[in-house]
């Protein structure tokens, strides 16, 4: 099993056999330009897991796959931080407040920042920044929420929403700043913006299908603290990218790894790193709660009793852990968190039968039965990711093992999966879930207001939850910037969430890290985690934890 | 003979008619497939982003897609208008899933690699196939043919990504001989020798499981077609009159038997990328192929579309000219005239 | 389109004219002109003229197997249509192939090569009668002992055996006219005058009409009552047989008969001449043929109006004719 | 069928088959009584397991048997294989027998769809249709390479029905009055059958495979098991890379088996029916000749 430990002397052996005497004078021959060539130990490789880029630069594609490069480019006006999404920090924007009542946001643009054109970023550049997705809703792909934009300063300017919008900034975060000047006379919905020019510390400096270099400027206004000025981003499947890891061409990347730790780390423990990131995802199921037996709590009580998480998550790759009562991963919500949900629901078989006598429900030859009614389980799960199709089997084996209850799974491609779910047509779906903020979180999930029938495909609230306090406790949350009263509506919310059970949470997801100290140290993990790197990472965050990278000294 | 040169004209212009229909039939069923089939690209690039960012998305960002990516709600007729003059303004649309780049500019990129990995697989399959089959024809039953061809019957059955896949695995993984992914060096530069190098070694494995796997199918083909021929009664005169061997079998046998393995090859080369998605997939080589993967993957259905209309039209101009030369220089055709359609 | 047939009786089948192109790659093949033959109750045609010349284009439109271009085809004195024929007509014609070893299907026995036309016409109602009707069929055409044949599938017989079985199919239908296209020609010498035989015998005892088609003027001459003499397409000369053979009136005829192996005329000098014509030169290219006498380019007595137009008919007595220039001066009567 | 089962190509051929036929009929009964292993089954306690006593093939990374899934497997496959096969060689006889015996429009209207389907890129088109239609399930895809793969065996059993139309025998049989339903029925389809023998046994191989590269593409039916779903399955969860050949090895070979099986079937009824070489054969080259 595994790789022989001789792999890298045969491959550099396999290298000078098919290129044979020839490279050496090759590479002396073509000296020039071409060795300007930054050599290995200077340059710091992420992942790109796209196999095939496009130079593609253009802010408002909803899909271009320039990976974690543009993250060095384009940057936002605020930094909303993956492990507190709830507090916004300053970025483009030096400042930012609230006024009448959360219905206007006045933005102070940071001075002195130039964009790698070496052009100077202006208000004007700021505002048309900020316009371009009320102008055109279409490249609205940040999400933006407020409806007038307007220069109030020389350096102020004023956002104006219809309702308070507190819970709102998360999109200021995914907006990118751009050069209007730069932009002028072109068609965003065709234009590849290849020679992009953003405000961030990284130019392109080389580019091809399978990789890209970014070379960082001097005079970022975040300041020159780099470890090295050159990045490069090969782009690779995850399979190859494990194996680029262990030849040491890359030194970052964001995969699972499943058997990483004996194949990878143990290999050479002290340079190699596989480490999951929390990411304030969960593994859950998803109800249709316009459907029974569904939309009855004893139902949802008593499958979620029925569950031994600690056996689910045996089943996968470490780290992903029985989430807790309340959903809320520890690490991202901390603060907002109810001490009395952080533990994680305990197998109770006698519990969910108590729960099942309790809502008048028998199980018959695998089935719920009520008042003579038959009621099959059928849970559909994602086809595309393996560990989804071992977790929901896991799942799904539990309840037949407590309960004897047969659930049917079946698997489902993700798009046929999603639309399922957007439509509300559905049983029960095994899936993950992740939104933003704490307000997002419960938003996205459980917002009932303009709630959507069956068959009408939904952005939000695809369960079909309909429950009048959790709707009054986001309205009211929305409209107030009070802390005490936010995390009043919080545990409130909470409560909802934990006794009624809209979903069954039932993992952890990750985010993982799989590094070489080889040429740089510093990497995140999840013993002291400050920023996220690579693939999933915001560009403050990106920018900041390469800043946090030191040069090995081995 | 103007008689002769008249109908050869006609044959021609019989073929052309053919072809041309035949183009303008893939193209409108190139227009239809999509039009006829479920899906949604917004979907499926809002799907594709919540994966990457390990996020749900807001619904104003998924609003926002969809308008920018949600169908034409046009009357189909006036579309089928649009979509054919489109084309013949060489717009292939907008790709979803790399918006907003153009059909063409991803196909122009990613074509002169499909072209070169897979052509000169194809060719040299073709040549190394059709030679020894040609051998193994003539002599029926010598230790060679009865090694190669249930050989190269096995080699037809074995899915050819399987083998592509253990290769990989052998030689690049076990063994690093092979670069493991990619079409060329990514640290060289473009223009240096160098550069040129690794492009060949990056693309020495994928060629060669190319040529293992379907040089068998020449090999048969040729030596069916040799056997055939042989049994001719003009190369048994060829024989009779005492010719030499090697004479017989490459100006009277082989040269008749390689007629149906030239369409075979116009055939094969029309092929070439729809047959790389396997390849370039396994090998993560940058063409065609991959970027059709891709289009699937992200549900790219203007990628979709502009690849498959591209390869049709590919393989109606290989057979085209295919047929074309066949008319020059088979006699039967010749002679009769032969139909096309 | 008056006729001086020694017999004034109505023929059975009837071609009048009849005219067949064939569009082939583009070209027009004019394999048949304005080709008229008679055939009558209890009487021999032979059709003479090497390959290529159109017999059995003839042969197959008197079949209908596929219509004529112009001109008709007449059963009974009335013309039929230009479709596929009905069973009605396949029962009074019947069109035997020039290949035993393919006009019979390799996987099916005598018996059901027999069974299928009894049964299609309705002449038998189950399968004792038909075996019986079979065995009949089969002492007709003297395959003997019949009952040994039925079983027999096609590979387990000898040519002339099979061309019996051909014969016995086709009787089986009971037709008015048998279409003999070269019906000896693939057999073994041994075995031809047999066959000879067994047509002459049911011209004689059955009455039938016969169309006879050959390239050999010898065997025209043992078997049949009338000769018409074809080249390339075109009718060239006809009449009762003696008179065509033995005072050829056209110069292909004579070509054709000086070549032909004669014990009678004792000429049988060259016995290697064959069908193959290679002592008669090459017949034209029918897509671009000759204008007016397409024998003409090999005539010895060509002349400048053979190029102009088609000889008419000449009438030369006896019901002997000819398409000739050289006649046609003559007899006075000239038309273009 | 007495001297067909006499030839050892055919007889090693037939036997491979039938093992596979008899496990995609009994392969489940099999596995669960006699292996004591469901395919279905997710153990996940012992995951990624090499060969042993208890499971002879190993387990795969969600921890099923894999000899259990690889006979299994002989089902998925066989049916895709199967219908598909059916499906095309259907259509291949109605398009290529309707075109080559009727003739006139009907062969110019047929033919040139059937020349149509020949210069379209099948496999990309299999591959984009079925992945358009998402979520498919076996007999979707069954039904797509069908229906997409009948033209090259219409393009033979056309030139060969064309052949055999014009043979005297046909034509005899048709003078004697025989009607043209007839005619097809019983003198030009039992001439094919050594033709639509060896086009249908190729067909099945031809669907087995593609089952297999579209699954191996990600365009497969994820509640099913196939060989193809297998390799699928395996080079998702990086079989190859972490070195486990029990996982990866077996479904490639089962095809391999199952192909060359059809290959040497073929090969010993080309042998039966033409010792020179097959009539079929021969055909599928004059039609490629007369394109």
């Amino acid at each position: 099993m595994g790789q022989p430990p001789d792999r890298r002397s045969i491959l550099r052996a396999g290298g000078a056999l098919s290129l044979g005497a020839l490279a050496p004078p090759v590479l002396a021959a073509c000296g020039g330009p071409a060795s300007a060539t930054v050599p290995r130990s200077d340059t710091v490789s992420v992942l790109n897991k796209d196999t095939a880029i496009v130079r593609n630069f253009n802010p408002y594609s909803p899909s271009n796959h320039t990976g974690p490069m543009g993250r060095y480019i384009y940057e936002p006006p605020l930094w909303i931080p993956r492990l507190d999404p709830a507090k916004p920090q300053p970025w483009l924007a030096s400042a930012f407040s609230w006024s009448r009542g959360g219905r206007e946001l006045t933005l102070t643009l940071r001075k002195g920042v130039r964009f790698n054109d070496g052009s100077p970023l202006t208000l004007d550049d700021f505002v048309h920044s900020l316009d371009i997705p009320l102008k055109k809703p279409e490249f609205n792909t940040a999400g933006v929420t407020y409806t007038d934009v307007r220069a109030t300063g020389p350096d102020t300017v004023v956002l104006t929403f219809d309702k308070p919008a507190y819970q709102d900034l998360y999109a200021l975060g995914q907006l990118s700043v751009v050069s209007k000047r730069q932009l002028a006379g072109h068609d965003l919905a065709t234009w590849n913006n290849p020679d992009p020019v953003g405000t961030g510390p990284g130019r392109i400096a080389a580019f091809t299908t399978n990789q890209v270099r970014i070379r960082l400027r001097r005079g970022y206004w975040g300041g020159d603290a780099f470890p090295t000025r050159n990045l490069k981003f090969p782009s690779a499947s995850e399979d190859t990218a494990k194996l680029l890891l262990l030849d040491g061409d890359l030194d970052f990347a964001s995969i699972a790894w499943p058997s990483g730790q004996t194949n990878f780390v143990d290999r050479d423990p002290a340079q190699n790193l596989y480490s999951p990131l929390p990411s304030g995802t969960i593994a859950m199921i998803a109800f249709n709660h316009t459907k029974a037996p569904w939309n009855d709590i004893h139902v949802r009580r008593a499958l979620s009793m029925a569950i031994d998480r600690s056996a689910v998550s045996r089943t996968v790759a470490s780290g992903q852990d029985p989430a807790n009562l309340a959903g809320l991963a520890p690490e991202v919500y901390g603060s907002w968190l109810l001490p009395e949900y952080r533990r994680s629901q305990p197998l109770d078989v006698a519990g969910a039968r108590r729960e099942l006598a309790a809502g008048g429900w028998q199980i018959k030859g695998g089935n719920l039965v009520k008042d003579g009614r038959t009621h099959t389980v059928s849970m559909t799960s994602i086809a595309d990711w393996p560990a989804y199709r071992i977790m929901s089997a896991a799942t799904a084996d539990q309840l037949r093992r407590h309960l004897g209850l047969n659930v049917n799974l079946q698997l489902q491609v993700g798009a046929t999966f999603d639309s399922h779910y957007n439509s509300g047509t559905f049983d029960i779906q095994y899936r993950l879930y992740s939104s933003g903020t704490l307000y997002q979180f419960y938003n996205t999930l459980l917002d009932g207001q303009g709630m959507l029938p069956v068959g009408k495909i939904a952005a939000s609230n695809q369960m079909r939850w309909k429950n009048a306090d959790t709707d009054r406790l986001l309205a009211a949350m929305r409209v107030t910037d009070d802390p005490k009263l936010i995390a009043s509506y919080a545990a409130s919310l909470q409560k909802i969430f934990v006794e009624q059970l809209p979903v069954v949470p039932v993992l952890w997801e990750c985010i993982w890290a799989v590094a070489t100290r080889r040429y740089w140290t510093g990497w995140p993990t999840n013993r002291g985690i400050r920023h996220y790197f690579g693939f999933d990472a915001a560009a403050p965050e990106a920018i900041l934890a390469l800043k946090g990278l030191r040069r090995s000294t081995t | 003979m103007s008689s002769g040169t008249r109908r050869r004209a006609i044959a021609f212009a019989r073929r052309l008619r053919f072809y041309v229909i035949a183009a303008w039939s893939a193209v409108t069923l190139n227009f239809l497939i999509p039009r006829l089939m479920p899906g949604d690209p917004a979907q499926a690039v809002v799907q594709q982003l919540e994966v990457k960012n390990g996020q749900n998305l807001p619904p104003q960002t998924v609003e926002a897609i969809r308008k920018l990516l949600g169908g034409v709600h046009e009357n189909i007729a006036v579309q089928y208008w649009h979509y054919l003059g489109n084309l013949f303004t060489g717009n292939l649309g907008i790709s979803t899933g790399n918006f907003p780049t153009r059909v063409t500019t991803l196909i122009g990129t990613a074509l002169p690699w499909t072209m070169l990995l897979m052509g000169v697989s194809t060719v040299l399959a073709f040549l190394i196939g059709t030679g020894i089959g040609a051998l193994c024809g003539w002599r029926p039953g010598t230790r060679t043919d009865s090694v190669l061809s249930p050989l190269s019957t096995f080699l037809a059955a074995v899915p050819y990504f399987w083998v592509a896949l253990f290769a990989l695995w052998l030689f690049a993984f076990r063994l690093g001989w092979f670069p493991l992914a990619g079409g060329h060096d990514p640290d060289a530069d473009p223009s240096s020798p160098r550069y040129w190098l690794s492009v060949l070694h990056y693309g020495l494995l994928p060629a060669l499981t190319i040529v293992f796997s379907s040089c068998g199918g020449w090999l048969l083909g040729m030596r069916n077609m040799t056997l055939t021929t042989t049994g001719e009664d003009f190369v048994l005169l060829a024989r009779a009159k005492g010719l030499s061997n090697t004479r017989v079998l490459f100006r009277y046998a082989a040269r008749n038997a390689m007629l149906p393995q030239l369409t075979g090859f116009a055939l094969a080369l029309g092929a070439i990328i729809a047959g790389s998605v396997l390849t370039e997939t396994v090998f993560t080589y940058p063409g065609v192929g991959s970027l059709l993967k891709q289009a699937i993957d992200n549900r790219d259905y203007p990628l979709m579309q502009g690849i498959l209309l591209f390869t049709t039209l590919a393989v109606l101009v290989a057979n085209f000219l295919a047929d074309s030369v066949y008319v020059l220089v088979d006699p039967r055709t010749r002679a009769q005239g032969g139909d096309a359609s | 389109m008056t006729d001086l047939k020694p017999d004034t009786e109505t023929p059975v089948l009837e071609a009048v004219a009849a005219t067949k192109h064939f569009a082939a790659g583009g070209a027009t093949v004019r394999a048949v002109e304005e080709a008229s033959v008679a055939l009558h109750r209890g009487r021999i045609v032979a059709l003479v003229g090497e390959s290529g010349s159109g017999k059995t284009t003839v042969a197959r439109l008197l079949a209908r197997m596929y219509p004529v271009t112009g001109g008709e085809i007449r059963l009974d004195g009335s013309p039929v249509g230009r479709g596929h024929p009905d069973r009605e007509y396949l029962r009074r014609v019947q069109l035997i192939f020039q290949d035993p070893f393919a006009s019979l299907h390799p996987g099916k026995t005598v018996l059901h090569n027999l069974e299928r036309p009894l049964r299609i016409h309705g002449h038998v109602r189950d399968r004792a009668e038909a075996r019986a009707r079979a065995a009949e069929l089969l002492e007709r055409v003297s395959l003997l002992p019949a009952k040994e044949f039925l079983d027999k599938l096609p590979h387990q017989l000898s040519g002339g055996q099979r061309q019996r079985v051909v014969i016995a199919r086709a009787l089986a239908v009971r037709p008015a006219v048998l279409l003999g296209d070269e019906p000896i020609s693939m057999l073994d010498v041994s075995i031809r005058l047999d066959m000879l035989n067994l047509l002459t015998k049911l011209r004689d005892e059955e009455g039938l009409a016969l169309l006879y088609i050959t390239h050999d003027i010898a065997s025209a001459r043992y078997l049949c009552d009338d000769v018409q003499v074809m080249y390339a397409g075109q009718m060239v000369e006809g009449g009762p047989k003696e008179d065509v053979i033995q005072r050829p009136a056209h110069p292909y005829t004579q070509l054709l008969v000086d070549a032909s192996p004669d014990p009678a005329r004792d000429r049988a000098a060259d016995g290697t001449a064959d069908e193959d014509g290679t002592t008669l030169g090459e017949p034209p290219n029918l897509a671009d043929p000759p204008s007016g006498c397409r024998f003409r380019p090999r005539c010895p007595h060509a002349m400048a109006v053979c190029a102009e137009a088609f000889p008419p008919r000449t009438e030369l007595g006896g019901g002997h004719w000819a398409h000739c220039w050289l006649h046609a001066d003559g007899s006075g009567v000239t038309t273009t | 069928m007495k001297p067909a089962l006499r030839n050892p190509k055919v007889l090693a051929g037939s036997a491979i088959a039938l093992l596979v036929v008899l496990a995609a009929l009994f392969g489940d009964w099999f596995s669960v009584h006699a292996l004591g292993q469901d395919p279905h089954t997710l153990d996940y306690l012992v995951i990624n397991q090499p060969p042993s006593g208890h499971h002879l093939l190993g387990t795969t990374g969600s921890g099923e048997d894999v000899l259990a899934q690889t006979i299994a497997g002989a089902r998925g496959s066989l049916v895709v294989g199967l219908v598909s096969a059916l499906i095309s060689t259907a259509l291949g006889i109605l398009f290529g027998v309707c075109a080559g015996f009727f003739g006139g429009v009907a062969d110019t209207v047929l033919n040139f769809i059937t020349n149509l389907f020949i210069v379209m890129p099948v496999f990309a088109l299999t591959l984009i249709v079925a992945g358009y239609l998402n979520n498919t399930g076996t007999m979707t895809i069954a039904l797509i390479i069908g229906v997409f793969g009948w033209a090259g065996g219409a393009r033979s059993l056309r030139a060969q029905t064309m052949s055999l139309r014009g043979r005297d025998h046909v034509q005899a049989m048709r003078m004697l009055g025989e009607s043209r339903t007839r005619l097809v029925f019983s003198e030009v389809l039992p001439r094919l059958y050594p033709l639509i023998s060896a086009m249908f046994l190729h067909a099945v191989i031809g669907g087995v495979l593609a089952e297999a590269g579209l699954a191996f593409l990600g365009v497969s039916s994820p509640n099913t098991i196939s060989w193809g779903t297998m390799i699928q399955n395996a080079q998702n969860q990086n079989a190859i890379i972490n070195g486990l050949w029990w996982w990866f090895l077996p479904p490639g070979f089962c095809i391999a088996a199952l192909g060359t099986a059809t290959g040497l079937i073929n090969f010993g009824i080309d042998e039966i029916a033409n010792p020179r070489l097959g009539a079929a054969r021969r055909a599928a080259q004059q039609a490629v000749k007369a394109a």
